[in-house]
Order: C-alpha cells, then structure tokens, then sequence
C-alpha cells in the first residue's frame, strides 16, 4: 500500500479508497465475531473525503481526527497492520494497545490522532496550524469533524483566531447526516459551510462522496493556506452506510433512519463513482478494478491475520506514562 | 420488593419524578435514542418539550440547565460520558456551584448533572474516568455515586427533588446487574452512608462500582477469618462521617476501595476525615484501593490490571493486618 | 426613581439614564478615595443599552448581565441603595455582601445577575429563555455581554440551540470597542451581528449611544420573542469612558488608546444626545435636564450615604450557603 | 542573591526561558499589558509571533496549547485567574493530561497553563479559586504552587523545561511580596518539597500563599515553646512524599495548611499520604486548616474569615497537642 498519497495518481487514490473500505469491513466482522474488546465507528461510505484531503498532504503536515477515524489514519499513511493491531488491542499497534479505535495515531506520518471528544481536534489542529505557521515550511493543519462538532463553539473559537491570526487551517467537516441518532437538522442550525462566513474565513459545500470535487476544493485550500492566505472551512456532504457504531442495534429500540434512505446512498458510493469515471475516461481499464479489490482484500486480509493474535502489553508498561517516568 | 437492572431503576427514577412535577425537564444528546437506555421511553411519554435531543453542546447545555434551574425548573442534564463533564465544566465550576452563595441563596439551583462513569469496557482513555473528586471540589455540589439499583433509583429521585446541584454518577460497567428495589416511592436521602455489611475486624469504604467488588474480597476473606464491614457511602460529597466514623471505631482499621485515579479519589477525603476525627481509634494505617495516576488504557489486560479488583483489596487488608500494631 | 422602566415616557428614561451614570460616577470617586473593598467596571458612555433594552422589560422577564453590570441592574429596576450596599460590602447589599460589584443580582426583579465570567451569562439567558417558553407566557431571557464575550464559542452554541427552539433569547452585544486593554479588532474578525447570520438568527447592529435606536431595535426584537419568532441578536456600537476597571491606570505601563478618542465619544454622550432631542423636539423644557441632573445626584448621593456605613455582614452567615443548610 | 518581587521573578523566568529557547511561545489574554506584570514587556522583547494576545477563547486556546505543544513548541497558556480554567478545562482535562499515555508516549506536551489564584483582594466568587485539587485529579499535569520569588522563577523556569504539561498556580495576593533569588539561571526541581524552618515538635506542610502565615504562627508558636518545622511542598501534584513523610516521622504530629477549600484541598491528599506510610510515626490526629466548602465571600470580614490565617493555624496546632495520645 502507498504510505503516503501526496501528488498520487488516480489509481493510487482508487486504491486508497478500497483499502480504507477494505479494512473497515473486516473490522465489521471481527465485531460481529467478538473479536474487538471496545466501540468501533467506521467510516464506510466517507471514504473520498479523507483520500482527497490527504491526497495533498505530506507526513510534515499535521492532521486531527474524530472517534470516526480509521479513515483518516489510513489516509494519511498510518500502516494498516499497526491499525489493527491497536484496535485489537495489541503490543504491537501503533499506541501499543494503550489508546485504541478512537486514539489511533502516528506523528511520525503527522496524525496527531483520533479522538474520543466531539470537536476535540479542532483545538488541536488550530494550535498545530500555529506551530506549522511559526516554522515557516508552509505546512498546514487540517482537521477532520463532523456535522455534529459542528455545534461545538469551540469551532467559532478556531474560525475567529484562524482568521486574526491568518492560520494555514483547514476544517474538514464530513456532514454525513447524523450526530450519533440525532438527524443533523434536529440539532444544526442552518447550513454549516456558512457559518466561516462572518469570520471572513473562505468556505465551501462539496459532494463529499466525489473524489474529484474533494481533490479540487482541498488543493484549493490547501494552496491558499500554504501561501499565507490563512483558513477555509470544507463542508463535505456525504453519508455514513454502517451505524454511529456497530452493535447499535443491540441497544436501540427504534429506528432512526429508513432502509431507502440507506441505499439510495449505497447508489452513491464514492468507490463506485471513481471507479466508473476512471473506466469512461479511460484511465483504468474495466477489469482493473475487481482485480484490484481482490489485492487489496488479500492485503488486509494478511494485515489483520498477521497481527490478530499479536501478544497484549505489558502490564508493566503502564509504569512508563506517570509523570516523572521518562 | 422487585428486581431491575440499575439502568431501568434509573429510568423508573426518572418516569417517576417527571410524573409527580411538571416541573422536571430533561435535556441532553440523544436522551431521545437514550444508548444507555437510562431515558427510554420519556421522549415518548412526556414530549419534546420537557424532553429535549440537545447539540453537541456542553458548554450550552449546562450553563442553560443553570440558566432554566434559576429560572423556576427542576432540570435533569444528562452528560452520557462522565469525562464529557469537563466539557461541561465551566458552568457547573464557575456558576452552579456558586451562584447560591453570591446572590446570598436568593438562587437556588435544582439541577442534576447525571453521567455514566468508570472503565470495564474497554471505552479507553477518554470515556473511563470517574471524576467524582473535581466536581467534589467545588463545594456547592452534591455527589451522588450509586452503587446498586435500589440506590440508583432512590439517590436519582431525591436529587432531582434537592434546591441545589447534584451530579448523578452512575457506574457505566454496572448499569445491566440486577437488585432489589422497593416497591413504591423510594427515595435515599442524599447524605446517608449504609452499611452494606456487618463486620468487626477491618471497615471497607467502597465506592460505587466498587461495593460488589469490595463485597467479593469481603467473603474471600471470611474464609481466611477475617470479619469486614464494608460501607457505602452513597454520596461521595458531602460524605456522611458519622456512619463512617462508627464503623472505624468499631474495627480499627480502613481500607478505602475508589475506582477513580488516587489523585482524583475521595478515598484521600475519607482518610483525612478519618485520620482527624477517629485516630484514636485508628489501629493500623488507612490504605487506599485505588486506579493508578493515568488515563484509563484501552487493551483488557491493561484496563483490568489499572481498576481495582477483590484480589487488590484482598492485598491491602492483609498489608493493613500485617501493618497492625507496628 | 423608577423601578420599572416598561412603557416608561421619555423622561423616564433620560431619568434612568442619569441615574446610572450619577451612580457610577460616585463608585468612581468612592474607588479613588479606597472606599471599595474590590474592583469595579464602570459602564459610564453605555447607559443607552441598558436603559433601551430594560425599557421593554418587567420584572418576569429575565436578564443576565457581566462584570460591567451596574447600568443593567439598575435599568432592570435594581434598587440603587441595595447595590451601592453590596459594592460596599455590607449586609445590606442587594446580596448581603457575598457577591459585590460582579454579582449584582435581583431574583424579584429578573436580574439573574452580573457575572464575573466572560460569556458566561449567554448560556444562563439561554436557559432562563427556554424556562419562559416552557411556561407559555411570552416572557423573554435576555442577554448584555460585551464584543470581546462575543469570542466565547458559548455564543455560537446558543444561537445555534436558539434557532433550532425558536427560543425568545434576546443576545444584546455592547461593542464598546475593548476587550479589556485589546481594541475589538486584535481579537474580533469581522462583524459581530453578523456570526447570527448562519443560524437564521435574525441581527441587527445599531448605534448604541442613540437611545431611540436601541428603543427600536429591542421593540422589534421583544415583539419577535414575545410572538414565538424566536431570538436576536443585536450589536450595540458604543464606548466605554471609563478604564476597562478602575485604577487601570495603577498596573497599565503603556495607554492602549488616545485622550482624542476618548473626547470624540465624549461628544457621542448618549445622554446629552437623548436630552438634546427631547428639548429640540420640545418634549422637555430646555432648563428641566440641568433639575433633573441635580435631583438625581442627590438622590444618588443619599442613597451610597446613607448605606455607607451599614454593618459588615455576620460571619456566621457563611453557614447558611453550605450544602445541607436550608 | 537579588531582592524582587514575586511578580518580576515570574517575568525574569519567562524573558529567561524565551531567551534561550526560541521554540518557547506565549498565548494569552492581554498578555501584551499584562494585568498582573508577570508577561510584562515580553512582546517587545520577542515580538507578536512568540507572545500572543488571544481572544476570550479559553477552550480553543488551551486546545491550541496542546496542538502546538505535539507540533513541536514549548508552550506558554496564560490563563489569568485561575477560575478561568474551569473555562478551559476540556483541553487540559480530556487532552493535555492524556495524550501521552493513549498514544504510547508518542505525543509529548511541554505546556505550561498559568493563571493566579486565591483570595485576599475580595475579587469575590469568581475570581478567588485555588483549584490545585481539580488539575491533581487529572494525574497528567503537574501542579506547582510557589509560595515566594526564588520558589515562582526557579518553579516556572523547570515547568518551561518540562515535556509534560504544568499548571503554575501563582498566588493572586503574593505578588507584590519581595523575596530573594539567586543569580543566574535559578531553576528549582518539580517534585522537591523544600523544609522552610527546622522544628522538633510539630510538622507544618503549607501550600503557595500559607508558607507566610504558617511562618507567622510559627513564631507565635516558639513563644508557647512549641518547635514547628515547616514544609513546602512545592508542587502539590505529585507530591514530594519522601521529605513530608521524613518530617512527620521526626516531629509525629501534623498540620496541613491550604487555601483551597477543604473539599478541593491537597491536605486531603497529604493526609492520606502520612495515614498510610507514616502512620506508626503519627502520635496526633492531622490536623486540616483550609477555606470552608463554599466559593470566597466578597464582603472583607467574609473574606478573612474563610481563608485561613495565622490565628487559626495556631489554634489548630493548640487541638493537635491537646489531642496528643489521647
Ligand atoms: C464532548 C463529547 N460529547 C459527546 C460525545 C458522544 N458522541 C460521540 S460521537 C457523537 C456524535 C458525533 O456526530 P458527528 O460529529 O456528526 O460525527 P459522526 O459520528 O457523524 O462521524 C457523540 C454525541 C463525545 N464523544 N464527546
Ligand atoms: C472566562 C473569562 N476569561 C477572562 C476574563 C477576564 N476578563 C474580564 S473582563 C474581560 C474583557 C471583556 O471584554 P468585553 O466582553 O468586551 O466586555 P467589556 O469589558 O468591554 O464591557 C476579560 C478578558 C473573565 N472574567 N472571564
Ligand atoms: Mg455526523
Ligand atoms: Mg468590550
């Protein structure tokens, strides 16, 4: 798999997509099977917006993720066997077991992580917005929310000082329709992109299961604030296929949302659509893609087999992050 | 008598309360879908009006609980995830805890916090912490910490009927055990520790998810001779010293079994209430049962290995037998 | 003086006006001459919002307020010898000498009370709005919070929550040009009316010193509210003559603005404008505003005098706020 | 040796540490004028990159701390008053104290969040928290409490130096106090409680601001022939146990002396520390001298009655040798 999809071809961003999706069915599974010991939130169906967006980012620019973030991480070149090995609770995931699903991270890759608060990255990703602006290189901070983050005033806190201060910011936020089983117009006001408006920050709407409007609206961005022109607020539509988390069901006693609704979305899916556009244009050939799918099936696969029955930490660990311990 | 689970007991509480005052309002993020199933049904029951589906929104929602408690109502805030009261905490440190005092009690407060704390589950880091100390640290909140169904339910019913603050811990791990709870319209008064059992050598103080815990190592000991009494305070703040300081008198010895880290326990309040007003009784050193200073891990073996289980205050009675008398 | 300035005649409220900044221009000498035991934030320069707003109020609706809090308790029919008692600390302060200066309050008038945390009344307001609508009797929850509060994200999660409930939450933004000792502009983008915009919170940004612009702007307002069309926001252009608080001057090493701004505003006195309209509009006899200063001084001089020296409160009071005490 | 106040010791650590670290950085309200002296002259020495005047954003600025921290700076937070971090307390709480341990140590926080607290200048009920207890629950931040100038430069300069994060408590009324430093680059380790007077019969631990008062009734003490010995601990979280166990073991009594409110007292936390690992030494009940459960009065008399004062540490001293062996 490609460890980093900064100026990456169409097939290396078709290919991302799959192993996102790839690896978030399998987590499916193993939940299903009883094989991961704390909540999973997958990203089923977002897939395109975090391809697109770290599709212009390198390991030096830093990105902030939300409980939903597996996608991210993979993304932004976070190694999908150090993934699973986390969420499995092992030694040898990238946290060492300590933080899983919702705190995977890497900063060697620039993934400050995943995070268990709602609008918890914005902050974050602000301040590493201001970090990137002391050094000088033209790096950025990007953070990853969702529409329900969106009512977090943190978010008008980032866009005032994003915008006195002139931050290489961008938010990212991936309007999937819900904020856990609350459907975002019972709990967001008004359009969301909107709201970078007083604040004199640029904002923008996308189809966010459109690989290509999310590579165009991000690069634009991204050149902006590489070039000192501070942030913008990206507000991509799409849709979560799977539930808020998996085993929903177990504890929800009605529906919140209609089968119809659901595959009418699947009709949208953001592999799918690339896919196509990539055979009708000619830069894939038709039979390309399922064999693709195959690879990279077969790639998860070994990444989550090798590392399923990987050793659990040392208890002993825990000694080394009390303060004082070094 | 009739069993329930905690988390129907809690429900009971709230259907009954909201039944006998109009005056009872619920806000909170998806109180409507309840995940917990704490607030099922009152959607349905009482409407959208007195139950209201909040915005991601902490800050919001508990500064309006204080702004609606002020303002005539009795107002249930349920924060679902105890450690997403720091997201909350500016209101209920800087103005629920002290508005009483600073308009000389011309406003009274009958607000509930009510949050599901405490690890088990493998939620990791930032859905585990059992934060009863910071908010004890305020002074002008109560702290209510359940430990069984029929203290869920009386404890939450005399809350929600209390002129000032109170946050409702419950124990996320416990929320499916089953107990007895009285018929009819049973209420605990909020200051009032119970002795959950009868001993004469060694006096457990045990919070919360920790009783059963406490209770285990109790019989585990009874096989070695050991005779313990075990209290539970019920209310981490104000504690009821005077329970606590008769059962000490009698045996001489304490163990104090908290869930939250050392440095975020009442079990350091309880020792110091001890070791100021009982020390000529005290017959041995006070030992605390505690999770050690860090964020809950995620990985079972860590998490099972940081929360206190029967063999860990099995351990600390025998030290403190040992220490005896030296 | 008046106590409730709703439907008040013209000379009403050119009286309630006066009688704030004779109040404050006492506590401004009483400060000099180290009569106050605390610091004080005067409102000098911004009578006009709080007299315009509170016109339209009465003693059901509610209001909170900031560290700048007099003018507003006082245009909410706050008594004056009460509030001059509290900043002098005595027992007969409106709040018994517990609260002072930044916590003026008065429950029986609808004052919730001044508030020494910035931003923190705007969700006190919010709650206090939805408590008037749950009551159904078209009474409002109004706000006063200054331009440097309007960088709080509590603001952005009230108008969010504001819209979604059509609350009658009436957001009152006095933009007296400082945030403390940073000019609006270092730590504000953009305009503050507009941030309602996204929510589909209707706003409006007036002249501040125009009492009859306020007078409009709170009556279209109110109407809304009191018509279940919900909340406003209104940005107030105003200034404040005075230090951010009293003896800046003490600590200050560098000025943060010039003597000839200070004087421009001078000439923008909301007062003398107010009363030059009423005497070229023939509403006021030319030489009645030159009494009515004068009665108003005394009655202001009479009202600090003769609580000035009232008793300390009794220590024992203390007792009475604890949790438990009723 | 030089004389200063403790206000310039604070400023010469901050021009100090900016100085020879140029990835040091500085946010904060007004940090620029400098409310209080101790940020004084900083942006002019080091520019608008380096010292920041935030907006009132406490959430996305201690957010940013944190950000900026991961992305590589050493990071300064001025929060004012302490009671404003209740305002920020999502970032510190739910982020700054846990990164570390839920990213494997992959995540490192050289922040430093400083703010005054406690009472003294009738600031009143806002303005007057001592909130160590709080932040010590977290178990991921320091906390120091300087009680003088050598202790608040040499205290501040290692919490620069620090790679996790710091809460420098400074006291609010002890600024203007004069003290002796040593030249040069003075630093002082966090965690080494420091004994401020030798003693035989009775150990004082006193917290920031009451190392004074314990020393003046210390005095009062030696007239009565009692010998105090007087410890500071210097960092109330984590505590130095080994000199405050060392201590009580030579003199078997105890005093603990806090400004905090008992509740949100570390007395409690000292006093479990010596009831489990000195308890043999022990000949007396520990004896707690704090501010009552209850926000600080404004009125003076109430203000003084609440925070402890040398009178009453005597008298508490008194109760511990009358209770000696009883
Ligand atoms: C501060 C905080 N409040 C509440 C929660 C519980 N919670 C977890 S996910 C979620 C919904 C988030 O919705 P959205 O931001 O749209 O992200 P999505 O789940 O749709 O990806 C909520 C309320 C939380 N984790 N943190
Ligand atoms: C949460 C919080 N942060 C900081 C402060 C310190 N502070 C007091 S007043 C003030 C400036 C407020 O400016 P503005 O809202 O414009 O009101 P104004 O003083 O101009 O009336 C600040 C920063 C505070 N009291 N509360
Ligand atoms: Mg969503
Ligand atoms: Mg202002």
């Amino acid at each position: 798999m490609i460890s980093n999809t900064r100026a990456a071809g169409s097939l290396d961003l078709l290919r991302m997509m799959l192993t996102i999706r790839k690896a978030e069915e399998r987590l499916a599974s193993d939940f299903k099977a009883g094989l991961l010991p704390g909540p999973v939130h997958l990203y089923i169906g977002q897939e395109a917006v975090a391809t697109g967006v770290c599709a212009g980012l390198d390991d030096r620019d830093w990105i902030t993720s939300t409980h939903r973030g597996h996608g991210h991480f993979l993304a932004k070149g976070g190694d999908p066997k150090a993934m699973f090995a986390e969420i499995y609770g092992r030694s040898t995931g990238i946290c060492g077991g300590f933080g899983g699903s919702m705190h995977v991270a890497d900063v060697s890759k620039g993934i400050l992580g995943a995070n268990g608060i709602v609008g918890g990255g914005i902050a974050l990703a602000t301040g590493a917005a201001l970090a990137t602006q002391l050094d000088g290189e033209n790096r950025v901070g990007v953070c990853f929310f969702g529409d329900g983050a969106a009512a977090q005033g943190v978010l008008g806190e980032a866009l005032n000082v994003a915008s006195l201060w002139k931050l290489p910011l961008i938010l990212v936020c991936e309007n999937n329709g819900f904020s856990e089983f609350s459907p975002s117009n019972n709990v967001i006001a008004g359009d969301i992109y909107r709201r970078a408006e007083p604040y004199g920050v640029p904002s923008v709407r996308i189809d966010g299961n459109d690989l290509d409007a999310v590579l165009d609206a991000s690069r634009t961005a991204l050149d902006r604030a590489r070039n000192g022109g501070g942030g913008t607020l990206i507000e991509a539509l799409t849709y979560r296929i799977h539930g808020h988390v998996e085993g929903e069901q177990a504890f929800l006693k009605t529906r919140y949302r209609e089968d119809d609704e659901i595959e009418r979305w699947r009709g949208e899916d953001p592999i799918e659509r690339y896919a196509r556009r990539l055979v009708d244009q000619g830069e894939m050939a038709s039979g390309k893609f399922a064999e693709m799918e195959e690879d990279i099936g077969r790639m998860i696969k070994d990444a989550a087999d090798c590392v399923a029955d990987d050793p659990y930490p040392e208890i002993g660990n825990l000694e080394r992050h009390r303060l004082g311990a070094e | 008598m009739m069993r329930k689970r905690m988390i129907h007991a809690i429900n009971d509480a709230l259907f009954e309360e909201m039944e006998r005052d109009e005056r009872v309002i619920l806000i909170g993020e998806d109180v409507g879908a309840s995940i917990f199933g704490d607030t099922r049904g009152l959607l349905d029951r009482f409407g959208p009006d007195r139950v209201r589906d909040t915005p991601i929104s902490e800050a919001v929602m508990s500064g309006m609980a204080v702004g609606a408690a002020a303002a005539g109502y009795r107002v249930v805030c349920h924060l679902m995830y105890a450690n997403f009261i720091y997201t909350a905490f500016d209101a209920i440190a800087n103005q629920a805890s002290r508005l009483r005092l600073m308009t000389n009690g011309q406003i009274r407060l009958p607000v509930v916090f009510m949050a599901a704390g405490g690890g088990g589950r493998s939620n990791a880091g930032q859905h585990s912490d059992y934060p009863h100390a910071p908010v004890a640290s305020l002074g002008g909140v109560y702290v209510a910490t359940p430990s069984c169904s029929a203290d869920a339910k009386g404890l939450l019913k005399t809350a929600i009927r209390t002129d000032d603050p109170v946050f409702f811990l419950q124990p996320t791990s416990r929320g499916g055990e089953m107990g007895d709870i009285p018929e009819g319209d049973h209420t605990v008064p909020l200051v009032s520790a119970h002795v959950a059992r009868q001993g004469d050598d060694v006096t457990i103080v045990a919070v919360g998810a920790m009783l059963r815990i406490a209770m285990r190592a109790a019989d585990a000991l009874a096989e070695e001779g050991v005779s313990v009494e075990i209290v539970d305070p019920r209310t981490s703040y104000p504690l009821d010293e005077d329970v606590i300081l008769a059962s000490v008198r009698k045996t001489g010895h304490l163990v104090v079994v908290d869930e939250a880290r050392a440095a975020g326990s009442v079990a350091n309040h309880i020792s110091a209430l001890v070791c100021e007003k009982a020390f000529s009784a005290l017959r041995a050193p006070i030992i605390p049962v505690t999770t050690p200073d860090l964020a809950v891990a995620y990985s079972p073996p860590l998490e099972k290995a940081m929360i206190p289980g029967p063999e860990d205050v099995v351990a600390a009675v025998q030290r403190l037998i040992k220490e005896t008398g030296q």
